[in-house]
Parts: C-alpha cells; structure tokens; sequence
C-alpha cells in the first residue's frame, strides 16, 4: 500500500491539470480511493505524471537482436550496468540487451512499450525476449501487410477469408493487434523490388495493390474490434516527396480508425535528395481535420543510431548510400528486415530536414491526443533520449538557439523556425502518456484514475527540463517503488497484454494447407504457445454488441 | 505392444532442427523415428530413458546430485576467473541459466561459435 | 625520478591493470599507488598485492617481471612513459594519446589498438592485431607510431587510418586488412593476405611477399615521398633505401575488390 | 550456392527440406527451377546434387571469394591469378553471369569454409559478398550450423548481453573479444581458475593443450553420457538429453525457435533443472562484489 501526498498532478485522462491531489494504491498495484497505513511519499513541490507508454518501439524479436550482434564498437562506449547480487548487467546504448531495456526505459518514467513489429514466425522468440525485459508491461503487434497467405485472399478478393487469416496469426502470434509496414512492398522486396505506388499491382499480383492492402487491413482491424486499429508504416519511407504518397494513404482510410507510425519519415516535399523540404504543415492539417486518425513523431536525434525496419527495399538503399553495414533478413513468406547503423549530422541538410520535421509535427498537429512522443526507436534516436525531445517541444528559446547552429541551406525547407508553440506539462503527459495508451486502447495505463494501474512517475520540478524528464524522482510500477533517486531498487516481471480476436473455427483447417504449401515449420508447432508468454493479460475485444 | 507416437517431434542433432519426426515410443525407448534422416535416426534411437550412467560423480566417484551440485557451485563460487563454456547440445532453457550463472559469478562465457 | 613496480608473483589468471599509466601515476603518492585496484580475473585487489612500488608522483614508469598475464598496460595514457624489462600482456598502450612505451621483451595482441597518438616500440616479438580496429569498430590506429623489432601476428593494422607501423620480423596473415590509411613496413615481409581489402594507405616490404589476387602492378617507381620518409625513420633506427642505384619499389595497387586506392610497395635490390 | 559444406552427409534434409527439392508458389517445379552450385576442396557427395561444381584449391577460399567481389564490380583480375585458385576465367565469368542473373541467390556456407585458415574472415568476405550481389539482385548469405542449438545459445547471449560468444563478465558487465575470451585461447593460455562445461565435449574435441589445462582446474560437466570431459572433470552429473527426455525450446540455423516434445521419461533431471540448482546454490554464497563498491552505471568501459 501507497499514498502519495501533496504532488501536482497532471493526469490528462481525467482532466487532472496540475491540481494537488493525493493519490492511494492498493497491494495489487491499482489505484484506489483511500488506504490504510502502508508508506507516504510526500510529493510536496513534485510533478506526478502516469508512467510513460512508448506507442511505437523496437525493444525485442530477431531483427533487434540482429542489430545488437551488428554494434559491438556501441555496446563498449555505452552504459554498462553492473551487476548486483539480486540485478543481472547489461549494456545500453542503440540497441540495448533485454535487462538494460527495461532499466532505461523505467529510469525515465515509461511503465508500458508497444513492440511495434514481430513476424509471427519469430513471435516466439519475441515473446522470450519480452520476458527478459524487467519492469515495463509490454504488447507486441504483428506484421501483416506482406503476408502472401493473406494477401492472396485479398487478390481474390475473399474479405472475410482474409480477415479470418488475421485474426487467427494475432492470436497465434499471442499478439495485441496489426502492424502494416509497407504494404507490399517488402514482399515485393524478395524480388528486390519495392512498391512505391498505391495504385500498382504488386510484384508476383495481378490486381492487388498497396492501397487495396490499406483499406482492407484497416477493415478489418476494425471489424475485428481490435483495442489499436491497424498501425500502419507507410509505402515510400524517407524519400523525398513522399508526402504525396502519405496522403494518399490516408485518403485509402477514409471512415477508419488508424494509428500512421512515425510520420516524420513520410512527411518529405522536394523531388530528390537536393531539394528535400519538409511537408509537415500539410500533413499536419489533415490530422488536424481527422481526429479518427493518431500518429507517432518518429522524431530524429542527431547522433548514431542503428535503423531497424520492415522495410527491407529502404534499408538496402541506405546501405548504398552510407557504405556502412548491413543487415538483412527474410522472414519466409511473411514479411523482411534491414538493419544499418546510421549517425544523423546536423551538417547533413537532409537530416537537418528530418530533424525539424519530428518536432513540427509534434507542434503543428494541435490535439496532443493525436501526435504522440517517438523516435521510433532505434531509428530515429535511441529511447532513452526522449527527454532532450521534451525539452525541444517545451522550450522555444532551446529550440533556437538549435536551429541556429543548422547549415544556412536549410532557410525555407523547414517551418520550425516560425513556430513559438511550447508544450505545456499537461500536453506533455498527454503525448508521452495518457494518449498512446488511449490510442492504445489500453484503458489501465495513462491514467491515474480509480481501477487504473498504478504506474506513476513522480518528477522534482527544475527548470532543466531534459534533467527533470531524465532523473525523475521516484517511478512506481503496478505499486511497487522501482526507481528511486535514479536508484533501481525493484525489477519486478512486466505484463503482456493480449488480444483474440474472433475467427470462423475452420479457420484453423483452411489454413494448414495454405501453410504446408509454402512454411518450413509444421503447422502445428507454428502458434506460440500461451504457456510461453509471461503473465499473460487478455484484453477485450472492442466489439459492437 | 502398442507404441506411443508424439507427431511434429523436433530433432536437435544439427542445425537444421526438422520439427516433423514422428516418434514412435515407451517412454523407455524410441523405436521408429519417421522422416528423420539418418543421423536424426541414430540420435532419436541411441537414446533410452535407461539408468546407464551413474546420477553424478566426484571425483570419480558416485554421488547423489544435490552432493555435485552443491559441490559444483563451492569450486565455481571459489574460482577467481572460472569459464562456463558449451550450450550447443541443450535446451534454450538451460541456456539462459548458463548465461546467468556467468553473470552471477563474473565469469567467461563462450559457446561453440568460437571454434 | 621514476617509479619502478616489481611483480611480486605471476598471477595464475589474466591481471587487468589499466591503471598501470603515467596519466594515473603522476599525481599519486606511493601508498595511493599501491592501493590502486587491479583485477585479478573478477577480483578487485590493490595493486601492492602483485607489485612492489618503488617511487611516487612520476609520469615515468618502469616495470619489471614476466608481465605475460598482466593486459591493458599504458591503456588510453596521454603522456610520459612506461618502460617495461619482461614479456607484456595484451592491449598494451591500447587507445593511447601520447607519451612513449618500450618494452625490452615481447608483447601480445592489440597492441596500440586504437590509438590515437604516442610511440609504441617493443623489442622481442608481438602479437596479432597490432594498431587494429577492435571488433566491429570501423577504425584502427589513427595516429602514432608503432614498432616491433620481432615478428608480429594476424590482422596487423586492421582498419587503421592514419600512422605507421613498423615490423622488424615476418608478420602473419591479414597485414594491412581493410586498412583506410597510414603507412605498414614490413623489414621481413610477412605470410599471405598482405593488404587484403584494403582501401587506402601504404605497406611497404623489403621482401617479397604473396600479394593478392586483387592487387594490379602499375608501375615501378621509387615515389618522391620515400626519401623523405626513409630520413624520418632514420631517427627509429630504420634503414629505408630509397636510391636508384640500390634497387627499385614495385608498386602494386588494390584492394580491386573493394575497389580501393591502397598501395603495396614491394623493394627489389639491383 | 554452397560454400565449403557437405549438406548431403551432415545436413541430409536440407535439400530436400528448404533448399532444392520444394515446390513453391514461384518455382512450381522445384529441383528444375533452381540452380545449385557447390564450392569445395574435394568432390564430396552433395556435389551430386549439384548443377556446377567448383573445386576450389585449399585455402584459396578468401582469394576466390575475393575475386569474385572484384568481378562483380567489373574490375579485371589477371589470368594467373583466377588460376592459383583452381578455377579459369570461363568458369568464373560463367558463375558471375549467374550470379547476376538469378531472380534470389542464397550462399550456404560451412566450416570448411569458417573453420578453415583465415576463420572468420572467410566467412566475412561471403556475407560481404552476398551484401554487394545486392546492387545487381537479390543474395542472402546464412551459416549452415551444425551442433543442434548452438544457435540458440548465441541468440540468447545476444539479447542478455549484446555479444554472441567471447564474453567475459569479471568487471560485472559484459565484454566482447574473441580470441581474448574464446574458449580455445583461454585454456591454451591457462586463464580460467575453473570450467563448467555443458552441451559439449572439450576433452575429446579441442587440441591437447586445451585438455592439459582442463586437467589442472577443476572442471565441471553436465552431459547425459559420461563423456571424455566427464572422465577429467571434478564433478559431472548426468542430466536428461534435449529434446528426448527433456523439453524446451531449440533454434534452427535460421534464429527459427521450435518447442522440443520429448518422448522419454528420464531417470536424469534436465540440464535447466540442475543449472537452476547450481545458481540457487551459489546465490547462497557471499557476493563476489561488495554491496554499494560498484556504481550502479558506468560509462567509461575498458
């Protein structure tokens, strides 16, 4: 049992903007009306804040652990944490081991992670390295929008055939909803050929095209009442002029729920790498207009990182273009990845244009329920450095001088400079907290009401933002004080939250040969096994009665 | 007699881990190992539940499990640089252990990879 | 005035002791020095332990005993001195700045690896990976200067960018891998894989040596520079001709594979 | 296309299984679809299966293999030199023209191309090459592992300390350098104390020096057969075998993780149990750091 007097609160889900107000937990690590003895913490002068929920992060599966085997040299500058008697080590850095994952991600207040993309077929070595990640509770989304055995149901046009398959890979990836990444074009990408239009057939189809994928993946997303709508990573990633590819993705959503993945990497004008610009003021204000629609920043952080994605087709192009390594990997039918370590410059003009546009978004779209904190990490900077993003978004004057030291080439490509916005706390506990976990449908986290999960971050409040987000005074996780004066002193076992959705039962045997015909596993062995997933949280389906 | 049979069994003799062998069995003994290869044959039948082999040795002498464990985890406590080396012929489960276990004691830590 | 450290004992398992460094030294008193940690494998144990400490507050060490177990000597020291009578551990001088080593006995692996600046000269044998790149990092040595009067194992100069690295004895494979820059001198020439991948800088070798498949011959010249810097390495005790009379410099050019600009100079007596 | 392996004899499903054999959506007549080429020191029996067979000279893997970077890009290697290698310049702007021309190219490589002299460096120049047949069409590059799981463990040392084998934890973090922290190297060199050896038989595999000191320090074995390292060892314990009396989970040489479904019931605990117990057992024990001697982070590693 918990008390927590006299702290200002910010709790956006309940319109909670900086009145003090105490709040109880219970010994099952929820939040309740009032307790009995147990400790207090006074708060008196602090900031309590819900714990962080991190919409959009790459922590765990085959591709980020391709990516640690890959960054030797980065694990040797980076923090290392030492072990103690009850505390296993590990090493931070751009790809951080499972153990200081969740060490880092609990040391700046984030209780909750969304893994924003497992293959089904590594869903089983996603999920056992989720299990080594202390602290935070996780979900995990599967990635769909490459899959053939579904994307041969959609060529031929069997909606609800399609919609049965996936359904039945979320539950047998024991995932929480659908990741798309670059509809068709990484299946494409086996051929070594992209999809870059959305109304093109893809390579190996007829009639199905990148947009068709779209609007039916959110369909069906919605039909099947997942908790997140479909999660979607845009055709045509990172190159210049892609924004006429974004919104004609969007247009594919009209009437749907969806959340676009870091928008800063679709949100490009120009028409090669001379003339990129920034085009975030127009896709900010179709969100400004579409509040169906949530988003991710994808903000960039100058530095090295090491990128991760989906996008095969992308990946190899920024290989070509940095000479430096390369990772890739195919997974079967389903879907690809592409690792490249990568150091954002701000002398380079098009990551100084990447820079900018991460936080314009951030400050041109108005609802903070709509635009949430990312880097989508790793690639765009590594997690652990959200709190610098903070400070950017709440300081207008931090966020001049930084433009000031950008290559003068950059004058009329980007619109940073005229915005005077600042963050306000409560926005800030918006987008870094009450809004993924709404967008998230995860109605126990970001909110510090009664029934939610006690998952709080308490800040001292200092002028130095990037110090005051980055050393907060205590985090408690489901009650439990886990980070104190930066001091770890618990790391207790995180969640997973799961969804299953509905499907025809013979589902299953429709299925088998559609698998047998084209996987190198059995059928049988292919469903990760309930029993694997550490303390397992069924999420319910948000269905129309 | 009639056999038990375990469908979809996985075969761990080399890397190519098949996970369609059909195994045919007693509990004491495989006696049919379907479309294994022939050495996933040879590593499914070579093997019984039988007791050849004595629990644990000291010292070459038989103990009880508890004695060698307890035995085991006084040389590696003692040890200032001991080595936990191997992993290729056992579980993923047994893995992580062994992985903690170098963690616990500050130990190296090295599988067959760097043969 | 200088500090002298006698091993006391060999340790049985490897001694890490990077705080054996002038950097480290100079200010210290002889207790602080003695009671500097050092791992004997994973325990912490003071330095007096393992060495007798004779002197205090000195940038200049020297150090005596069969130091074969002891690794990460002179690591990342900036200035002064470390004179070692006895073989040496590996990563001596690692990541060092500035100041000199001189070790009057062998070395092992990675010595000097990743360097930025100093002078490295041991006089019996060293091992592999000398001014190499470690694992997965893109650059070697970046400046200084390395010699080893013996032989010297795989992968020397791996990824190195800029500085020199002079070899009295044969080297093993891989000399010069994937090197970016900066110049190798190979007295005794070295086994197979000389210059392999390698994208810029220069190897020279007073002996024949097995080149690569990937390595064109351009032409034979006895380039400008060589005189110049035959002079400069006068001052290291080592003989480089240059003159026509005396014999020529095969010049071969490569890593094709990559494609690179790297140069291998292969010295013909007239 | 594989490299310096002998799938038929070591690996005999992998044709027929993933490779060669299987029909598929985009190769509907399998074998005839698909072109194999093998490159090795001796004609082997997978060289049946192959379409092209190459006999690569010994120890003239990393030149072939470089060669051929340098003539996918186009840049003239002399006469003399393809020949040191065993192959012509026919044979090779044959397999190049291949090469670029298939639709997906996979290179499948073997110890006696990682295993033999030049080690990893041989297997790097593969993957680099496969990296590079990217600018012209789609290549991939995979180990061909042999050892049951020993992928699983590097996948596990991989995401519990960032590093795949050569770890040392005697600071109370990991670090990584194969060749300092491989295992051959640190017996040869006597610089382990003590070993626990599990899933492996050092004393009937690695050279005899490596014996010699596993002979000195006390070693300690797991295995469900009494094995040479048992017979040298302090203290061995018989542990149930993976996958046939003990379950689990097993990656394949593709980071695929399949659950094991044991049949037998064995008289052994399993390897997991009793690496538990011995962890249990020392966790009993005092501390090797002092409590509060360490600072909980650090950011300057050696």
């Amino acid at each position: 049992m918990l008390r927590i007097t006299g702290g200002k609160v910010y709790d956006p889900a309940n319109e909670i903007d900086g009145q003090i107000k105490d709040i109880c937990i219970d010994d099952h690590g929820q939040i309740v009306d009032s307790v009995d003895g147990g400790r207090t913490i006074d708060a008196t002068g602090m900031i309590i804040f819900p714990g962080g929920v991190d919409v959009h992060t790459h922590v765990a599966g085959g591709a980020m652990n391709f990516a640690r085997a890959m960054t030797p040299e980065d694990h040797r500058r980076t923090q290392a944490f030492i072990r103690t008697k009850n505390r296993r080590s590990g090493l931070g850095g751009m790809a951080p081991t499972t153990f200081a994952t969740g060490y880092l991600y609990a040391g700046m207040g984030f209780t909750t992670v969304n893994e924003a993309a497992v293959p089904v077929l590594s869903a089983r070595h996603t999920h056992e390295e989720l299990a080594d990640i202390p602290i935070v509770d996780k979900t995990t989304l599967t990635l769909m929008a490459n899959n053939e055995i579904m994307m041969d149901q959609m060529e031929a046009g069997e909606y609800e055939r399609a919609k049965n398959v996936v359904a039945w890979y979320i539950w047998a990836a024991k995932s929480y909803g659908v990741k798309a990444v670059n509809p068709g074009g990484v299946a494409a990408w086996k051929w070594g050929a992209d999809a870059k239009q959305l109304s093109s057939p893809i390579a190996g189809y007829n009639t199905l095209t990148p947009g068709k994928i779209v609007t039916m993946l959110a369909t069906i997303c919605d039909d099947l009442g997942l908790p997140h709508p479909m999660h979607l990573h845009c055709n045509n990633l990172g190159a210049p002029g892609n924004i006429s590819t974004t919104l004609d993705t969007l247009k594919h959503l009209e009437g749907h729920r969806a959340h676009i993945a870091h928008s800063q990497y679709h949100a490009y004008g120009g028409d090669g790498w001379d003339t990129m610009c920034s085009a975030t003021a127009q896709l900010a204000e179709y969100f400004n207009t579409h509040p169906n629609i949530t988003t991710d920043a994808g903000a960039v952080l100058f530095g090295d990182t090491v990128t991760i994605t989906a996008d095969g087709p992308w990946q190899h192009l920024l290989y070509k273009l940095t000479g430096r390594k390369w990772g890739n990997l195919d997974v079967e039918n389903e879907t690809g990845c592409g690792i490249v370590p990568y150091t954002y410059r701000p002398s380079n003009l098009v990551n100084a244009v990447q820079w900018a546009s991460g936080l314009e978004l951030m400050l041109l779209i108005k609802n903070p329920w709509q635009v949430f904190l990312s880097t989508d990490h790793p690639n765009g900077g590594c997690f652990w450095r959200y709190p610098e993003i903070i400070q950017l978004l709440m300081c207008a004057d931090f966020r001049k001088e930084c433009i000031a030291k950008l290559p003068d080439k950059i004058k009329g490509r980007i619109t940073l400079p005229e915005i005077d916005r600042e963050y306000t706390l409560y926005e800030v506990a918006t987008s870094m907290s009450a809004g993924p976990a709404r967008a998230l449908g995860l109605t126990q986290k970001g909110n510090l009401g009664v029934g939610c999960d006690a998952d709080i971050v308490i800040y001292e409040e200092e002028d130095d933002v990037a110090r005051m987000f980055s050393h907060p005074r205590y985090v408690i996780k489901a009650g439990e004080i886990v980070i104190e004066d930066g001091d770890i002193k618990e790391t207790p076992e995180g969640r997973e939250f799961l969804v299953k959705p509905n499907y025809a039962p013979e589902t299953h045997e429709f299925m088998r040969p559609l698998f047998e015909d084209c996987y190198t596993m059995q059928f049988d062995n292919y469903p990760v096994e309930l029993e694997r997933i550490e303390n397992p949280v069924m999420q319910p389906l948000k269905l129309e009665k | 007699m009639t056999l038990q049979v375990i469908d979809n069994a996985t075969c761990t003799f080399c890397g190519c881990v098949c996970d369609d062998i059909q195994l045919h069995h007693d509990e004491m003994r495989i006696y049919k190992a379907k479309k294994a290869c022939v050495l996933g044959t040879a590593w499914f039948l070579n093997h019984t539940a039988e007791k050849k082999y004595p629990d644990a040795l000291i010292d070459g002498k038989e103990a009880t499990v508890e004695e060698a464990i307890q035995m085991a985890a006084t040389l590696l406590h003692e040890a200032d640089m001991p080595l936990v080396y191997g992993m290729s012929n056992t579980t993923c489960e047994a893995q992580k252990e062994c992985v903690a276990m170098a963690d616990q004691l500050g130990a190296l830590l090295d599988s067959h990879t760097s043969l | 005035m200088t500090i002298t450290l006698t091993l006391k004992q060999a340790p049985a398992v490897p001694l890490e002791a990077e705080v054996l460094s002038p950097d480290v030294f100079a200010e210290l008193s002889n207790a602080e020095i003695r009671a500097l940690i050092v791992y004997n494998g994973k325990r912490q144990v003071p330095l007096e332990e393992f060495f007798d400490v004779d002197g205090e507050r000195s940038d200049e060490l020297v150090l005596h005993g069969d130091l074969t177990k002891v690794r990460l000597i002179g690591r990342g020291m900036s200035k002064g001195s470390v004179t070692v009578h006895g073989r040496v551990g590996m990563h001596l001088g690692a990541h060092m700045k500035g100041g000199r080593i001189e070790v009057h006995g062998d070395a092992s692996d990675w010595i000097g690896a990743e360097m930025k600046n100093g002078f490295i000269h041991v006089h019996g044998n060293a091992g592999g990976q000398i001014g190499a790149a470690y694992r997965g990092s893109l650059a070697g040595m970046k400046n200084g200067t390395i010699i080893v009067d013996g032989t010297a194992g795989l992968e020397v100069g791996m990824r190195m960018r800029r500085g020199t690295i002079i070899l009295g004895g044969q080297a093993k494979d891989f000399t010069g891998l994937q090197m970016k820059g900066g110049t190798i001198i190979l007295m005794d020439g070295a086994e197979i894989r000389t210059g392999a991948w390698m994208n810029r800088g220069t190897i020279i070798s007073m002996k024949p040596i097995k080149l690569m498949p990937t390595f064109a011959e351009s032409n034979d010249s006895n380039p400008t520079f060589m005189n110049v810097y035959a002079r400069q390495l006068k001052r290291f005790g080592v003989n480089l001709p240059f003159a026509a009379s005396e014999g020529i410099y095969q010049r071969f050019s490569g890593d094709l594979a990559v494609p690179g600009n790297g140069e291998i100079l292969v010295w013909q007596p007239a | 296309m594989y490299w310096g392996g002998n799938p038929a004899e070591c690996h005999p499903r992998h044709f027929t299984k993933y490779t060669l054999m299987q029909k598929s959506k985009f190769l509907p007549r399998g074998r005839k679809d698909r072109t194999m080429v093998l490159v090795d020191i001796r004609e082997t029996k997978s060289a049946k299966a192959s379409d092209i067979f190459l006999q690569v000279r010994p120890g003239k893997d990393f030149e072939l293999i470089t060669i051929l970077r340098a003539m996918i890009k186009e840049q003239h290697v002399g006469d003399e030199q393809i020949a040191e290698t065993g192959m012509t310049r026919e044979v090779l702007d044959d397999l190049v023209h291949r090469m670029k021309s298939c639709k997906f190219g996979c290179f499948f490589f073997g110890m006696g191309l990682s295993m033999t002299r030049g080690k990893h460096m041989n297997s790097a120049a593969l993957l680099t090459l496969a990296a590079e047949m990217n600018a012209f069409t789609k290549f991939v590059a995979m180990p061909m592992r042999g050892h049951g799981n020993v992928t699983g463990a590097d996948v596990i040392m991989r995401w519990q300390t960032g590093y795949p084998f050569g770890i040392t934890f005697n600071r109370g973090y990991p670090r990584y350098n194969p060749g300092e922290f491989s295992t051959v190297d640190v017996l040869v060199r006597g610089d382990c104390d003590a070993a626990f050896i599990i899933g492996a038989d050092p004393g009937a595999t690695m050279p005899q020096p490596a014996i010699e000191h596993l002979k000195r320090i006390p070693t300690i074995c797991l295995d469900p057969h009494v094995t040479h390292t048992s017979n040298l060892a302090r203290v061995h314990i018989t542990t149930a075998p993976q996958g046939i009396a003990a379950p689990g989970t097993a990656y394949r040489m593709d980071e695929l993780p399949l659950p094991l479904k044991p049949a037998l019931k064995s008289p052994y605990p399993s390897d997991e149990e009793v690496v538990r117990r011995i962890n249990a057992a020392i966790a009993e024990k005092p501390f090797w750091l002092a409590e509060g001697s360490q600072p909980q982070m650090i950011t300057n590693q050696v």
